[in-house]
């Protein structure tokens, strides 16, 4: 009669006999029980925030295994203490129910079935398996935000895949690529000895670093001068002593007018020019006829105030720099790989270089390995999908980064048959929509998310959920990077919370589908081996690492007028790229036009940047988030007075946007505060996974209106060429 | 007198007949929650579930009649009801655990504003349920160990305490775990396709009312 | 007995938010409750502008004009110098929020018109308010005037101050750097 | 009693006021209604207003009997107490569900803050309303002296609440258009005229049936109606002055408001309702119909409440329509006033009130003996 569940959840503990009476250590009562548990103690984890990728510092205090407060890590040199609107705001996702709570099996359209981990690895392994033993290993795809994640990389190896492809060919990769080519790596601004800082193409107020911006305000303070170059008075041009509205896409020409002032007046560092740079004359012919007149016909800033950049950048070098730039000029013009080479020769020409208030390069270090634990064999290396790095392709473009914008073109190709995402969500961050949703003609797609993403809901077979960030211990990091620090740091993300569904780390996805792929003990090691194995060499135990939640390392990066050198292959910074010249260019930057151009009254260039509390597509499911958003109008797109006066456009007027890949519409914010060739939107918006419902329909993201553009020589996506027009209504 | 009855039974060293089917009850119950495999449907749709719902209740003393059987439909619809219902994949939908219907803590300390907000797991009940489990002895699947006050789990548990004639704690856990169902069922009749759930949801309210 | 002030740099403000989120936070408010905000001022023509972002909140006047208007005594002021609202005894009149000149109470969701409190439970046990320790920018002091070791000191020497709407008589604690910009 | 179709129309409002009731309190709670940070107080307080100035302006002219000893106006003395006592406590239940927490009312009585009008509003309101209940107490039972004993202490307290009602707005100075003496002054004048037209109206709905208002009625009706029109025609007066003077200030805290008043967000209501409805119409028919048409007058008094109800709303809102300028500055931020419209919770309560006042005044006279004797 009586009805036994064959999956009962209930078990009766290993080695304990049926209570037949009721324990002494229970607490039935649900209100004593809930009083009891408020004199449970506090306890301190550190962890590195998720909410941009600054891995800024934080504590997470811990009360009964839930989220009792975060505060910033003062030991962190990104962080010193500080958490900007997202670190608050993303920390809070980790008990929102809409999460991804258990691994999902596609079986529909916009229909998924919860399966359990098992299940998940057995499919994905065993199909992931069939493909490439079919097609082979390099038909495998890892796409991910990229950084300094490091288990795909052994899976990769042993099927023969170079394809690890990052976002950075939508976001900086000029930057990144060229500095390498030009310096042998990445140099950061010293603010706290800067006398003179420009900043163009960054905003460090909207892509927040707090410990940048703590310092900045403090060279403020002291009397510092900040110029800001940006088509838009952004928030960094708020605290600023000058903001120069240059005409978007025109930087280098900027640019160039500084490097011609401080050369034909004589202005330039020649003993560093002589000692640390290669190149210099051959740059000089080609550039010698750029004028600041004739930067300023272009830029549309005066031949007299590019000269007093240039004179104000020399009267205190080397205590000056125009810092280096991130997202808003790399990746987005055409001419944004010229802007990055010029970037580097100010620097040299002023020779601010490992001088004080200058640009230093990122203090490093390098951590150990667990033992390999596979010898099993390992396929042949295929050759990169995308084609980055690929002779006859995109040589020019760094392998490590890849060009993400060609995955959905590598899949109609056959080059790629399996792709995983890892915390990365095409389908809204690179161009053009409609077309990266042709992923989901791949293979398999399989997405490692935390939520609901567009990428998930519209391209993934598998879904496997990775815990919250809150949630998982990782592999240490060095803190490093973007800002100068005389020393390196050592944190890492410790386990704060107990899970609340069933999400995993992603060493444990990765060695349950490795396994299940018939690949035996890849990651033969735990989490917390892998934590003591990196650190063992530096002489950091994990403990310690989790006591102090940050560690600095010895001081290793001083200013220094001796020995100083660059990575490159002479030794020096060098003005022409060699490699470039190899595939037939120039080498040196030149003047080079922007691709488009906006025509007549209602043509606007469409520019995007950060707004400060969210970041780009990852937080507008954060209900607190997304109230800034609406107490402040954050949907809307800026428009120069001028020109919406001749549309006849008042403050939050709908107006609809439109090129011949997208129509949308909008509200504007009217204001003197903009370039009047363009219009600019937050890059935040747009979120079309009706899932993710505090974000859903709210705005529109600039990546509906630009093609999947490949840049030849770094690969970018040139985000800002793109016109639309605009009319009047639409709501 | 039905507690009497069931003391008595206690007391007696025996479990009544009458407190094997109540926990039974719940048996059937709790594995209307679980992912619908197909012989469950098969069960459900043949009106075996309702002809033992209806025989243990009865059993029970606190007789009932249901009718999932004419609400379901086809596997692949009540498939997509646990889905629309339960998973998050579409919206509005209504996890059927207890936490998100209740407060999430009561403890003022907490200084994040999840405190006082509902809707969120990980909840003061998430806890309690998980030292019950502990303090009995019992283990639960590690996919539901984070959230232990799943509807599954408490009506084990629930079927558990009655089963061991642990009948006084059966009552507490009823009126301090089993009390959000009302909040649940408003909660599931908003989602478009919310039958069978809805209705068993409301049958198990009925039954535990009595 | 504290003398509690707090010192507000509007010239550092870059209006980022991380002070309202971090004490929606520190008080469990839900989204669109919120106990500071930022105030926006962009002057001028394109393309010389100045934008100045003024962070305002309950002022916690000596002189508390919502303290007078409150018919059950549940707006009161510690003597600390902290105005604070006694939920127990608020009636929903809102006439504190008509009388408040700086719009600085927002209705909670008990329908008690609630406002900053200074993390009143937090400083006395030596805490800053949660906007101010998470201020990158240090746009926000924090102190007790009467201790001579508190950075509130530091962050108000040479500084040209003032208080908001001083026509109102309300001596406020919190005060302002004058606009430089 | 018989019932007509006015006796369904009101249960019906009473029943949509209990739906706003009901989603004030349960479903939404202050999203209930349209107020916010920025315009806390709404149609409520305004209907509060409209209400309590209506009670003290009824008894204020039925005192014209009692204190005054104005032999045509006896007629009304029970009557207008029972209207007033009616108007009051829909005044007082419109308060209860604006307010968040009524019941912590309590708290007045064991920490007054005696500098709060709000406290003195309670006081005086709450006085006031006792002694009405004692002066119709005494009048049912025919103690003519204890009745007009109270009249006259009545008479103070009545003045002084609406002297202090005029206070509750006009005494911080946060509220620029407010602030001052001139809304203690408005609410005396508007006092007399919604006095006049209550009083204007029950006349009428009694005169049917009460045969002694034979004798009197006439009079009393163009008494009545000379009173409201020399106190709408004060009025406007008052209201040209003040906006005249708000408008050529130079101030932008009293401009602004005054602008929004003629020719912004309130406009509409200000010159259809507040102006044309509530003042130039009943004058028109009053004066053309030389105080002699019971129906003319009728509708005069009717339309006056009318527009004195959106004058109410006007008021209130004025107040809180233009920003406050916390942080000086010299930017543009004068093209965003602060918006507010009534939500149907907020209209359903005051139709609810006229609804109840309705019913109740019928079974008042149904069942109480109103009637003066001769």
């Amino acid at each position: 009669m009586q009805k036994i569940s064959r999956r009962s959840f209930l078990k009766i503990a290993a080695g304990v006999g049926a209570a037949a009476a009721v324990p002494l250590t229970l607490t039935m009562d649900f209100k004593v029980f809930a009083q009891d548990i408020q004199d449970d103690k506090v306890t301190k984890v550190p962890s590195l925030c998720n909410g941009c990728s600054s891995t800024c510092g934080l504590w997470a205090y811990v009360k009964n295994g839930r989220l009792w407060k975060v505060e910033g890590n003062e030991a962190n040199m990104k962080s010193m203490g500080k958490l900007c609107a997202r670190g608050h705001g993303v920390a809070y996702n980790v008990y929102d129910p809409g999460r991804v709570t258990q691994p999902m099996k596609r079986v529909g359209d916009n229909k998924f079935q919860p399966i359990s981990w098992e299940e998940a690895f057995q499919e994905v392994g065993t199909k992931t398996r069939q493909i490439l033993d079919e097609h082979g290993g390099d038909k495998f795809v890892w796409a991910c935000h990229g950084g300094k994640e490091t288990y795909a990389a052994k899976f990769l190896d042993v099927i023969g895949s170079p394809n690890y492809i990052t976002h950075y060919a939508t976001c900086f990769t000029a930057k990144t690529n060229i500095w390498d080519k030009m310096c042998g790596g990445m140099y950061n601004p010293d603010f706290d000895n800067a006398k003179y800082m420009i900043f163009a193409g960054r905003n460090y107020a909207g892509g927040i670093i707090p410990a940048a911006m703590k310092r900045i305000t403090e060279a403020k303070e002291k009397g510092v001068k900040i110029i800001v170059v940006d088509p838009r008075f952004c928030e960094l041009a708020t605290i600023a002593d000058e903001w120069i509205p240059i005409r978007p896409g025109t930087d280098l020409a900027l640019y160039l007018g500084i490097a011609h002032t401080l050369i034909s007046e004589n202005l330039y560092d020649k003993s560093f020019v002589e000692q640390f740079v290669f190149g210099f004359d051959f740059f000089w012919m080609y550039n010698k006829d750029f004028s600041a007149e004739k930067a300023a016909e272009i830029t549309g800033i005066s031949a007299d105030k590019i000269k007093e950049l240039a004179r104000d950048l020399a009267a205190n070098a080397p205590h000056a720099f125009l810092e280096p730039g991130y997202h808003g000029l790399h990746a987005h013009y055409k001419n944004s790989n010229e802007t990055a080479m010029m970037n580097v020769i100010i620097n040299a020409l002023i020779g601010n270089f490992w001088r004080e208030g200058g640009l230093f390069p990122a203090a490093s270090t390098t951590f150990g390995h667990p033992e390999d634990t596979y010898f099993g064999p390992k396929a042949e290396m295929g050759s990169r999908a995308d084609g980055a790095g690929v002779a006859g392709q995109y040589p020019l473009v760094e392998a490590g980064r890849g060009i993400p914008q060609r995955i959905p073109d590598m899949i109609e190709k056959g080059q790629a048959k399996v792709v995983f995402f890892y915390h990365y969500n095409p389908l809204r961050s690179a161009p053009e929509p409609e077309y990266q949703k042709k992923i989901k003609n791949a293979d398999l797609v399989v997405s490692i998310p935390c939520d609901w993403n567009e990428t998930s809901v519209y391209t993934a077979d598998y879904i496997l959920p990775e815990n919250h960030y809150l949630e998982r211990m990782e592999h240490p990091k060095v803190i490093n990077g973007n800002i100068y620090w005389a020393a390196a740091q050592v944190a890492a993300r410790f386990k704060a919370l107990d899970a609340t569904s069933s999400s995993l780390d992603l060493l444990d996805i990765l060695k349950g589908f490795t396994t299940a792929y018939g690949i035996n003990n890849l990651y033969g090691f735990t989490i917390e081996e892998d934590m003591a194995a990196s650190l063992g060499p530096i002489g950091i135990s994990p403990d310690k690492l989790k006591e102090e939640g940050c560690i600095e390392l010895r001081t290793s990066v001083l200013p220094k007028i001796e020995g100083i050198t660059f990575n490159t292959f002479t030794h020096k910074i060098e003005f022409c790229i060699g490699a470039w010249k190899k595939e037939g260019f120039i080498g040196v930057p030149t003047w080079i036009s922007p691709l488009v151009e906006p025509q007549g009254e209602n043509e606007f260039r469409l520019i995007h940047g950060k707004q400060p509390w969210h970041s780009h597509i990852m937080t507008t499911n954060n209900p607190y988030l997304m109230a800034i958003t609406e107490d402040y109008n954050g949907t809307y797109m800026w428009m120069n007075t001028e020109r919406a006066t001749k549309l006849g456009l008042k403050e939050g007027d709908w107006v609809t946007v439109a090129n011949d890949i997208a129509t949308k519409t909008t509200q504007v914010h009217v204001t003197e505060g903009l370039h009047p060739d363009c219009v600019w939107v937050p890059s935040t918006y747009g979120t079309y996974s009706d899932k993710l419902e505090n974000g859903y329909g709210k705005g529109f993201n600039y990546n509906d209106f630009i093609p999947a553009r490949v840049d030849e020589k770094t690969g970018h996506v040139m985000g800002q060429e793109c016109i639309v027009t605009i009319s009047k209504g639409g709501k | 007198m039905e507690k009497i009855k069931k003391w008595y039974g206690v007391l007696m060293g025996s479990i009544t007949e009458q407190n094997k089917a109540y926990a039974s009850l719940f048996i059937i119950f709790a594995d209307l929650f679980k992912y619908p495999e197909k012989e469950n449907y098969n069960e459900l749709l043949n009106g075996e579930i309702d002809k033992q719902i209806e025989q243990l209740s009865r059993l029970a003393g606190h007789p009932i009649i249901t009718s999932f059987k004419d609400e379901i439909g086809s596997y692949e619809e009540i498939v997509q009801a646990f889905n629309d219902c339960f998973l998050g994949i579409t919206t509005p939908f209504a996890p059927p655990v207890e936490s998100v219907y209740k407060v999430w803590t009561t403890d003022d300390s907490f200084q994040v504003p999840l405190k006082n907000q509902k809707g969120h797991l990980l909840g003061d009940s998430a806890l309690h349920i998980r030292h019950i489990v502990q303090a009995l002895g019992l283990e639960i699947p590690t996919e539901y160990e984070m959230m232990p006050d799943h509807l599954t789990i408490l009506l084990e548990l629930y079927s558990y305490l009655n089963q061991e004639g642990l009948i006084s704690e059966a009552e507490q856990f009823k009126k301090d775990h089993l009390d959000w169902l009302p909040d649940f069922y408003n909660s599931l009749i908003k989602i478009e396709r919310n039958q069978p759930y809805s209705n068993i949801v409301l049958k198990l309210n009925e039954v535990l009312k009595q | 007995m504290a003398n509690y002030v707090m010192f507000i740099d509007p010239n550092k403000c870059t209006g980022c938010n991380a002070c309202r989120i971090a004490c929606q936070m520190q008080w469990n408010l839900p989204p669109h409750i919120n106990f500071n905000r930022l105030d926006e001022c962009v002057e001028g023509q394109y393309p010389n502008l100045t934008r100045v972002i003024t962070p305002l909140q309950c002022q916690h006047c000596d002189n508390p004009p919502c303290q007078t208007v409150c018919p059950t005594n549940a707006t009161y002021k510690r003597e600390d110098g902290i105005v604070l609202i006694d939920e127990k005894k608020c009636i929903g009149c809102k006439h504190c929020m008509v009388a408040c000149p700086y719009e600085a109470r927002v209705i909670s969701e008990s329908g008690v018109p609630e406002k900053c409190r200074f993390c009143a439970e937090y400083v006395v046990n030596g805490e800053i308010p949660a906007c101010v320790s998470t201020c990158m920018c240090g746009v926000r002091t924090f102190g007790d005037m009467d201790d001579p070791a508190s950075p509130i000191h530091a962050a108000l020497a040479g500084q040209e101050l003032m208080q908001l709407l001083p026509g109102h008589e309300t001596a406020p604690r919190v005060l302002y750097a004058k606009k430089r910009r | 009693m018989k019932k007509n179709i006015w006796t369904y129309t009101a249960l019906v409002l009473i029943g949509i006021a209990g739906l706003g009731a009901i989603n004030k309190y349960f479903i939404s709670g202050e999203h209930a209604f349209g107020v916010s940070p920025e315009v806390p107080w709404g149609a409520l307080i305004a209907s509060y207003v409209f209400f309590a100035v209506a009670a003290t302006g009824t008894g204020l002219v039925a005192s014209l009997g009692h204190v005054f000893r104005i032999k045509r106006f006896e007629a009304l003395s029970k009557r207008a107490l029972v209207a007033s006592i009616l108007l009051l406590t829909s005044a007082f239940g419109i308060l209860a569900i604006e307010l968040s927490n009524p019941f912590k009312m309590i708290w007045i009585i064991f920490t007054p803050n005696f500098s709060s009008p709000i406290f003195w509003m309670g006081a005086f309101y709450g006085i006031y309303l006792v002694l009405l209940f004692g002066e119709l107490f005494f009048s049912i039972k025919d103690k003519h002296k204890a009745a007009v004993s109270i009249a006259y202490v009545s008479l103070l307290v009545k003045i002084a609440a609406l002297i202090n009602l005029g206070r509750v707005f006009g005494f911080s100075s946060t509220r620029e258009f407010w602030h001052g003496y001139y809304y203690p002054g408005y609410m005396i004048v508007t006092a007399i005229v919604s006095g006049a037209a209550v009083l204007t109206i029950m006349v009428y709905l009694i005169s049917k049936k009460d045969a002694s208002l034979d004798y009197t009625g006439q009079p009393l009706f163009t008494s009545l109606g000379k009173i409201l029109a020399g106190a709408i025609i004060f009025l406007a007066g008052m209201q040209a002055f003040k906006l005249g003077i708000a408008l050529t200030s130079g101030d932008t805290s009293l401009s602004g408001p005054a602008q929004a008043v003629i020719s912004g967000p309130m406009a509409p209501s200000f010159w259809t309702m507040e102006v044309l409805v509530g003042m130039v119409i009943p004058l028109v028919i009053l004066f053309t119909s030389r105080f002699l048409s019971r129906g003319k007058i009728l509708l005069s008094a009717a339309l006056a409440m009318t527009g004195l109800l959106f004058s109410r709303l006007g008021f209130v809102y004025s107040g809180l329509v233009f920003p406050l300028e916390i942080v000086p500055k010299g930017c543009s931020f004068f093209d965003s006033l602060n918006m507010y419209s009534p939500t149907w919770s907020e209209w359903s309560l005051i139709f609810g009130a006229i609804g109840f006042i309705y019913l109740a005044f019928t079974v008042a006279e149904d069942k109480l003996k109103l009637e003066v004797k001769h």
